[in-house]
This record gives structure tokens, C-alpha cells and sequence, in this order.
């Protein structure tokens, strides 16, 4: 089980697909897995009174969001039978179409995966302090709002 | 006492700052965000929870620390 | 919407974690997408009787086995709000630790990708005619069986 | 009439055969299958179930394609 409290869950600026690839072939030699479950956050080009959103700046309350993290990846371990869990959120500047949020759930069994996935991925949402702006393309902006 | 408030995200953008340290006589949570209704007259109408030790507390809350958060509606993902 | 009827869904050998990676990236532009949620099936070294699976080879009633994987994804559009799904499925050798099914599906919202790409696995597992030997290290085998 | 018979995965282990060639003359599925079990002993105790036109179908069914497929469980993914 690799449930160990990491550094930082995140990481400057947008999450490429290569670092997906890279952290996908790092399970390889993990062979009692049988099923990964991935969700990917993605920056919308959102239309809002006429202005599309180029971008969303990320800011989090560092030090409170690492730990909720960390409660976070614990009550999964604690609730769902998997092999291994990583979460990678961006802070800065992520433009539309970029990857902001990048949650990877391991087991043996595919149904384990599929409910621990949604489940972090609402935990992060409604508990971990990260605020996104809105950046619009005339560089005006909003404060995102999550529904 | 000296207390340290920080404000995130929209928070900092209406009070045109991110942290201060603000002279508090004591006393629950819920007394220090009036008077900083007072400094910061942009805050009423908004939205915010509160954090004490990195955790999320009822305006009831005694003050115990010399740092506040204070937290719009949360947006990640 | 991205549709159309794909030509096969089979891919010999493995799946790599560069085409995944690639398959993401081609996202980027879709800046509608705002969740994507991805599966992937990883081929377990099971111990069985003491012999540890090496690999799966698989083989499919290729015909009849893709346009199961069209109706599934005409199903899964009719019933789901997606932006976009794709999915590949090995055929031959894959060894233990590699990546024998992706499933990737997209929409603008999250609560909707999670739902979809369960049903999407569910449905492939039960009306899929693929057929995985599972190859021990000895070079014996037994037909595996999904549960 | 000629039908061509096709086994996958296991049942194409036990018959020793991925294809063949069949001579039937007609009726259901069921009467068809009776008559495999007797040129292939083997199949009688597997699980299968038959495909005809791409489509899974009971054994009560009229044969009417040229081709029948014998699947055992699917395991895919």
C-alpha cells in the first residue's frame, strides 16, 4: 500500500499528458493491480455575457489543502480496497483545454475503483481549499464558482 | 493580541489584501469578523467560512490561535 | 459529438502509456470538455495452483465483437451528455503489467463521466465477445474467466 | 445445406478446430447442437453460447444463416 503523506499534492501550472503517461507506466510493475481509474480536470472555454475564459488561476490555502489532502487519501485507504492512490492539483495559471486535476485510483478488482474515484473526487471538491479565477480573454475575470 | 487574518481569493481581492495582522481583545471568532466588518466594509455581503488550525470552525468559536483564514466558496478541480 | 462508427477497437499487443498519453493530448483543443474519466484494465500475475499468470493472450470474434463495441457506444451517447469516447481492447499477447483495455470518455461535467464510463466497462465485460487465456510462467494456461 | 461452424477460445481448444465445414439439414439451433455433441464429444460438458448473424440467440431458434459461432464466457478487458 503506498498511503504515505506526500510533500505536495501540487503542482505549477497545467498537468501535461505526459506526466499522466509517466505516472501510468510507473504501475506497470505493480502486478497485482488489475484496474486503474483516472479523472482528469480540464479548463472550460466557459462563455459567460459574451466573454470566453482563456485561463483559471489556481491559489489554495497550501498548508490546509495538503492536509485535507492527506485526510483525504487516508479515508479512501481506509474505506475502499486499493492498491494505490495519486492526486496532482495545479496552483497558477492552467489555460482551457489544459489538465488542472489529475486523481489515479489502483486495485485488483474494477468496482473498487470506480466508487474510491468519485469518491476523492468529490472529497477534493467540497473539502480542499483551492480557489480558481477565472481569467477571460479581454483579461478581465470572475471567481469560479463549484456546483 | 496580535492576530495574523490572511484572506484567499476573491476575499483578498475585495479587502485589497492577502494577510494583516490585526490588535484583537479576545474573545469568539464570530466578535473578530465584526470588527473586521468594520475595517473592511466589502467583506459583509460575502461569502466565507473561517479556519483555526487549518480546520474549518463555527463563528461561535472561542479565538485560540494568532492566525485566522478566512475562506470563499472552494473551486478546485 | 464524436460518434461515428469506428473501424475496429482492437489494437494487437498492449496499450502504451504514450497512446494514452496521446489520446489526451488530442483533447486539448475540445475546450468544451471539462471532465474526463479514464479506465484501464492491467493484466494481473495471479498465483493459481502455485503458477503466476505471465501473460493474456486474447483473442475476439472480431466482427460480431465490434459492432457490440458500436451499439455500446450509440447506448452510452443515447443515455449520457458525453463529448467524446473512445475505446481500444488488446488483442494477442499482453504481458503482466500492461494495459489490455482503455476506455476514455469526456463531457463537460463530471457527474456524468463517471456514470458513463462504468457502464461503458460493465457492458464491454458482459456483451463483448473477447476471450482471454491466461499463460503461466511454464507456458501452461487456463481460459480466464470474469467475474 | 453447408454450414460453416466457428469455436473461440476454449471450445476451439477442445473440438482441436476453429472452423469447420457442416453438413446439416435443417431446424433449430438445438438440433444442430445435439449433432456437434456427437461429432465432438468434448464440447458437451463446456459452456457456450451461439451467435448466428453476429446476435446471441437460444438454442430453440430456427437456424437460418450459413455460419454459427460457439462462444464460451466472454473475458475481455
Amino acid at each position: 500500500m503506498d498511503n504515505k503523506k506526500p510533500k505536495s499534492v501540487f503542482k505549477q501550472g497545467a498537468i501535461s499528458s505526459e506526466f499522466i503517461a509517466d505516472s501510468i507506466a510507473k504501475h506497470q510493475t505493480k502486478t497485482s493491480i488489475g484496474a486503474h481509474n483516472i479523472f482528469l480536470g480540464q479548463v472550460r472555454a466557459d462563455v459567460i455575457q459574451n466573454k470566453t475564459v482563456s485561463a483559471i488561476e489556481y491559489t489554495a490555502y497550501e498548508e490546509m489543502a495538503n492536509n485535507k489532502f492527506h485526510e483525504i487519501r487516508e479515508a479512501t485507504f481506509e474505506k475502499f480496497e486499493l492498491t494505490c492512490m495519486h492526486i496532482y492539483h495545479s496552483l497558477g495559471l492552467v489555460k482551457a483545454g489544459e489538465i488542472c486535476l489529475f486523481v489515479f485510483v489502483s486495485s485488483p478488482h474494477r468496482k473498487m475503483v470506480f466508487e474510491a474515484l468519485e469518491y476523492v473526487v468529490e472529497e477534493i471538491k467540497s473539502k480542499v481549499p483551492v480557489f480558481g479565477k477565472e481569467i477571460f480573454e479581454d483579461n478581465s475575470h470572475q471567481w469560479k464558482i463549484n456546483n | 493580541m496580535q492576530i495574523t487574518i490572511k484572506y484567499f481569493g476573491l476575499l483578498s481581492e475585495v479587502t485589497g489584501c492577502k494577510e494583516e495582522v490585526y490588535e484583537f481583545s479576545g474573545g469568539s471568532i464570530a466578535k473578530l469578523i465584526d470588527e473586521l466588518y468594520v475595517k473592511h466594509p466589502s467583506l459583509r455581503n460575502k461569502e466565507f467560512q473561517v479556519a483555526q488550525n487549518q480546520e474549518l470552525v463555527p463563528l461561535k468559536t472561542e479565538l485560540i490561535s494568532n492566525e485566522i483564514v478566512l475562506l470563499p466558496p472552494f473551486s478546485g478541480g
